[in-house]
């Protein structure tokens, strides 16, 4: 707790989702250095600002989260990509893994459920929601 | 090649382009629901979890009232993509208190004096023709207070035992059915009529007003079908 | 009467049909969403209200765990509606994947031996035929849980430049196709197949097994129009 915050960026095409991430978040410590609508902006974002984690939805125009996972392996592979999402499908989780992010959230979980993944993939561990991880 | 394989053509062309409309509607629909409705949703219940956590403290009233707001945003939109599926008023209430709604949005508006004269038959019809009925007369309406300047609407409903007659009539500026081509709400039209088997007209001329006639039949046998 | 005039009247029919069948079913989505989920999202802002008003009282908190259980439900419930109008899987991460999710279901229930070999061409299949053959492979598999005892099941799609192929069996008790017309499953198949203008056989005899075979046409003026 004392030592600096993760800091974290948010790519999600809904406000109100991006802006419940957030505040989540930011009510637990953790630092949200920038929020974006498209995998595009993800990547422009965090060329900027080099977080240490950046949450992905899978579901956005432009550029989609499983895109952005593997732009982001290719240009910034040290940062840490957790995709948050609605899906709980087997389907969606292959494609996640297969793209290279660290872990795997729904949205819809509690705020202690989220810092822990967030917490897990920045000291470079997998996180995958319980419930998730049961269809694998 | 023969007439009636022409027919033949033409059926089957209205019956894939049917197919990929609703196909195509049903995406939006989903769409809708799962992008917009959902999501809202889950970031109401994100204040939520936030509320819960914070409790008693005043931050936790805030967030309370952030997910009251979103939950009445979802509320209105649930209600927006069910009657865009299909309006529940034609159920609960029956096709003539659905389209009297619908006349009552033009007279509203204060603008268009709005002149109605519905006779459907006793008996409920097909259910498709319902439907079909209804969304012409919807799109008709939205055509007039969007291109018509029109004074005047009247919408005109009668049956006998093989048909119901709707016809639907401006008194505005009309258009030429040859040059203003710009939408797809009249073809949309007059292919809902067609799949259910009835017959669809326009007629319109500049500064004429505008005329729109469907007959749907009841032959019982066809009606059974749908 | 000539074989061309029956073809028309069962394209007809067939349309007819189709029109009704998507009318009957968007009544029902409609309803789900007002009757259903809209009552719940409703409750669900009631019980804010009351939390609000009852703030910071610790009744406040239980009010504000139902509201939060509510949400929850409506969630699942959209969820629900959503996937059932159109899996949006199927946009994001195509048909093949989709296809893999619904196989998955049955080999989870570990009962059933799953074998598949999924060739699709490299280019996306127009969006109605995409559709139809997800839903035929939804029905038949379905089919083969309730019905077929079977203790493994394939799933072949091939094509080449003309068509696409699906073939779904399964080693089961088979039924006879004259004595077992229970249910509006198989109608159903054919009907969607023959709508986009492709082809539908089922083979079965009793102890022998279940073939379930469709072939849809690359046509690309056919699948222009969808
Ligand atoms: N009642 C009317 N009075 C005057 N002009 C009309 C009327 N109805 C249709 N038109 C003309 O016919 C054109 C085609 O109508 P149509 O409903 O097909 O398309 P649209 O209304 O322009 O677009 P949309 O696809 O949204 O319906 C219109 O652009 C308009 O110029
Ligand atoms: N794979 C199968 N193995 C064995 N019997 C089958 C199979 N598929 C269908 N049947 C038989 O054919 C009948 C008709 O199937 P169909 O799918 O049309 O109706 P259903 O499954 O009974 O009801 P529903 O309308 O819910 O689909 C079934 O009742 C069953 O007896
Ligand atoms: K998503
Ligand atoms: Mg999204
Ligand atoms: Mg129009
Ligand atoms: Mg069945």
């Amino acid at each position: 707790m004392n030592s600096k915050p993760i800091r974290l960026i948010i790519a999600d095409d809904h406000p109100m989702v991006r802006e419940g991430l957030k505040v989540s978040l930011e009510s637990e410590g953790l630092s949200v250095v920038a929020d974006v609508s498209n995998g595009e902006e993800a990547l422009a974002a965090a060329a900027e600002h080099h977080p240490d984690v950046v949450l992905l939805d899978i579901s956005m125009p432009v550029m989609n989260g499983l895109e952005a996972c593997i732009a982001f392996q290719e240009q910034m592979p040290d940062i840490r990509l957790l995709i948050i999402t609605m899906h709980d499908d087997r389907e969606y989780i292959m494609k996640v893994i297969q793209a290279g992010a660290a872990g795997y959230v729904l949205k819809d979980v509690a705020p202690e459920e989220l810092i822990l993944a967030v917490q897990t993939v920045h000291q470079g561990g997998t996180y995958f929601s319980s419930s998730v991880a049961k269809t694998l | 090649i023969h007439a009636t394989q022409l027919a033949d053509q033409r059926l089957q062309d209205l019956a894939h382009r049917s197919v990929a409309f609703q196909v195509m509607q049903r995406r939006t629909f989903a769409r809708e629901l799962h992008d917009g409705i959902n999501q809202m949703l889950v970031s109401a219940k994100l204040r939520l979890n936030l509320a819960d956590k914070k409790w008693p403290h005043e931050d936790a009233r805030e967030h309370l009232h952030k997910a009251t707001d979103m939950l009445n945003m979802s509320i209105q939109e649930v209600r927006r993509v069910s009657h865009n599926l299909r309006p529940v008023m034609l159920d609960d209430l029956g096709l003539e208190a659905a389209l009297h709604s619908l006349l009552d949005n033009i007279s509203e508006s204060g603008k268009i004096r709005v002149k109605r004269r519905i006779r459907l038959p006793e008996t409920r019809l097909p259910d498709a023709i319902e439907m079909t009925l209804y969304r012409l007369v919807q799109e008709a309406i939205t055509n007039v207070q969007k291109h018509a300047e029109a004074t005047q609407v009247s919408l005109n409903i009668s049956h006998n035992l093989q048909s119901v007659l709707i016809e639907m009539e401006d008194n505005g500026c009309g258009f030429s059915l040859e040059e203003d081509q710009s939408g797809i709400g009249l073809m949309n039209m007059r292919e809902r009529v067609e799949l259910v088997g009835g017959k669809f007209s326009v007629r319109s001329r500049r500064t004429q007003g505008t005329l729109i006639r469907a007959e749907f039949f009841l032959n019982p046998d066809e009606a059974n079908q749908l």
